[in-house]
């Protein structure tokens, strides 16, 4: 719908005073028709409790007649209320016929004038409501209120029972983790295997088995569990034909060399004795 | 000229005499102007030394504080320093944009103050038009109306009142503090529902549900917020 | 009582007297009180009227405050509204939160109560893991340990021991009802199988120090408790 603006002579009521500026009226500017008839009722300029619903009835007809013909669109509200005014006005012109149902003319008029005194009065009420000092725009907080700060009191919740648990676990823990720290010093036979095929292929006379093995010893404590462990190493060479192994007598210092590849029939030859 | 402003100096000292000020002043001050929201009585207390007698010492703080640029106020029970009103026009604030909010928005705001608690169709019967929902969403997005409950009529519908963000936003200490108040119950205009020369009821935010109502359900506010478009609006603006 | 009340509402009134204030006080007041920030002499002064003398206002204000349990202060060249500092004590709001002790914070708290005195390199080296000073100042706040002494070796570390909180919370009479090794095992938390060379210590809290303690400085237990980050905890737990 267009912006029509829309030029209302009022077909002013006895007592309205005739210098009366013609209202000008967008239909678009109300909110409703009882905001429409209290803008007319307000061109009455008397209390709305003395107002003449009559001619406010008119006046509200005559808009509507001057906004159809000029085709404005007015929405269903406006043609309602146009009916109901119209049905109203004739049960004011007409002597009042005593009815047992239904509210008199008069008693609707009433409602109605109570009804626009009562959007007059919230009207003036809000705008009371938003004339107090507001927050933000008149009045002000503090701008950069303090921190209060928040003390926390811990309250710690552990048992007797926590406390032996964790104890007695973090104890153990530690005891089993030395022990599996002192398994390191033990050389395995996996590592005696592998050292001695190394020293196999370096020497190839007969050697002392602890000769070597002194240079793999760091500390003296472990010089029994190399010297065991090589020793059972040597012994799986021999047996897988790797190895020869030669000790005088018991006690004596081992001997051992990397077999010499042999026809089989040498192989009962009694082998070269290492010198003394 | 220096001698005066050395004077005046000296008068404030002298003013400000520490000696003859109860020392809960102090801390109510100080417990007051720290704190970013309004503190009720109870909380004030809570800080005082024992035997402090909280109301009086408000009151003296209030009576000092009432010609000062700041005042002590009190908003729906709980005390707050605020600017002094009379000096807005000092405070022009650039980075704050207040809200505009439309007629309608404001209408409707007006009447949930004075009716409240009442329905979207008690709003729309007083002012003679249908609501959008947009205006209700934007008068909840304000803070300054909440849901309270339902209606225990056909429908269920929801009840709205005012929070205590509107009575801190209007400068009102409580709900009968708003303005022309007393005229509009004299008129009998106040209560829609009934007929005038009855009595009226005074609008009222107290929390507690009335006998015509029942209280929210889970999902209730989300609903009131929610920006959808509400069928019985008819798709009017 | 009601008339005292009165007499001193009625005094704070006329303390107040709006006559002999100017009116640039009210409006420095409520400027600097509704700021976000703190603002400058100039930026003041372009708010007051002509001719007000903005540092003697200023100065004024400041005398009158002083007292107070708001004062007005000067940051940076800047004013600006803050509570007092003998006041800071009333600033801050108090909860309890029960918290449990992390794993690593039980496991220590064990190793002191057997092992003590210990310093925490004797604790680490029981526990086999470095200790984060975190664990350490949950300890220390919990109340159940106290730093008692500085061990007589270089580096004089501290010294814990627990204290009689520790034995309160844990329902001990006294440290010897700290269940030794045979009970230990007799309950099963410890493993029947363990070296023949374990052992677990018996622990005593004698507040007296011992022949390798020195008793503790003045500041040891600040620094006990200071949250800062220790440079040596290199590797945490």
């Amino acid at each position: 719908m267009s912006a029509e603006i829309l030029s209302f002579e009022t077909g002013r009521p006895a007592e309205l005073s005739d210098d009366e500026p013609s209202l000008v009226v967008d239909v678009e500017g109300y909110e409703g028709p009882l905001d429409l008839l209290l803008a007319l009722a307000r061109q009455q300029k008397v209390d709305l409790a003395k107002i003449s619903i009559l001619a406010l009835a008119n006046q509200y007809l005559e808009f509507i007649e001057a906004a159809r013909k000029i085709r404005l669109e007015l929405a269903a509200d406006y043609l309602v209320m146009a009916a109901w005014l119209a049905f109203l006005k004739s049960r004011l012109l007409l002597p009042e016929i005593p009815s047992a149902d239904g509210p008199s003319a008069e008693e609707m008029a009433t409602a109605l004038a109570n009804r626009l005194r009562r959007l007059e009065a919230i009207r003036e009420a809000s705008n009371r409501l938003m004339n107090r000092p507001q927050l933000n725009r008149d009045i002000f907080p503090r701008g950069d209120p303090e921190i209060i700060a928040e003390i926390r009191h811990p309250r710690f919740t552990a048992t007797l029972f926590d406390l032996l648990t964790a104890y007695a676990a973090q104890r153990q823990q530690r005891v089993l983790a030395t022990v599996h720290l002192a398994k390191r010093t033990v050389w395995s036979l996996t590592e005696a295997r592998a050292a001695l095929e190394r020293l196999v292929g370096m020497a190839q006379d007969w050697s002392r088995l602890d000769q070597y093995l002194i240079n793999y010893v760091v500390e003296p404590s472990q010089k029994a569990t190399v010297f065991a462990s090589s020793f059972a190493a040597a012994l799986e060479l021999v047996r897988e034909g790797e190895l020869e192994l030669h000790q005088k007598e018991a006690f004596s210092p081992l001997y051992f060399r990397k077999r010499p590849p042999q026809p089989v029939s040498d192989a009962m030859t009694a082998p070269d004795l290492p010198a003394e | 000229m220096a001698s005066l402003a050395e004077k005046r100096i000296a008068d404030a000292k002298e003013h400000s005499d520490p000696q003859a000020r109860p020392e809960e002043l102090r801390l109510l001050e100080a417990l007051l102007f720290a704190s970013s929201e309004p503190l009720d009585q109870a909380a004030l207390a809570k800080r005082m030394p024992e035997g402090v007698d909280i109301k009086v010492a408000l009151a003296q703080l209030q009576a000092e504080y009432a010609s000062r640029g700041v005042n002590l106020v009190r908003i729906a029970n709980k005390w707050t320093f605020r600017t002094a009103s009379d000096l807005s026009w000092l405070m022009t604030r650039e980075s704050t944009e207040t809200r505009r909010l439309s007629r309608a928005a404001i209408e409707m705001l007006a009447i949930i103050a004075y009716h409240q608690p009442g329905t979207r169709a008690e709003i729309e019967e007083i002012r003679g038009v249908m609501t959008s929902k947009g205006t209700l969403d934007v008068l909840l997005e304000t803070g300054w109306i909440r849901p309270r409950g339902r209606r225990k009529t056909p429908g269920r519908p929801l009840t709205f009142g005012t929070t205590e963000a509107f009575l801190s936003q209007f400068s009102l200490e409580a709900l009968s503090d708003l303005p022309g108040l007393e005229e509009l119950r004299g008129t009998g205009l106040l209560d829609s529902r009934l007929p005038s020369g009855f009595s009226v009821p005074t609008p009222s935010d107290n929390p507690a549900l009335r006998d015509d109502e029942d209280p929210l359900e889970i999902g209730d506010l989300e609903l009131a917020l929610a920006p959808a478009v509400e069928p019985e609006s008819g798709g009017r603006s």
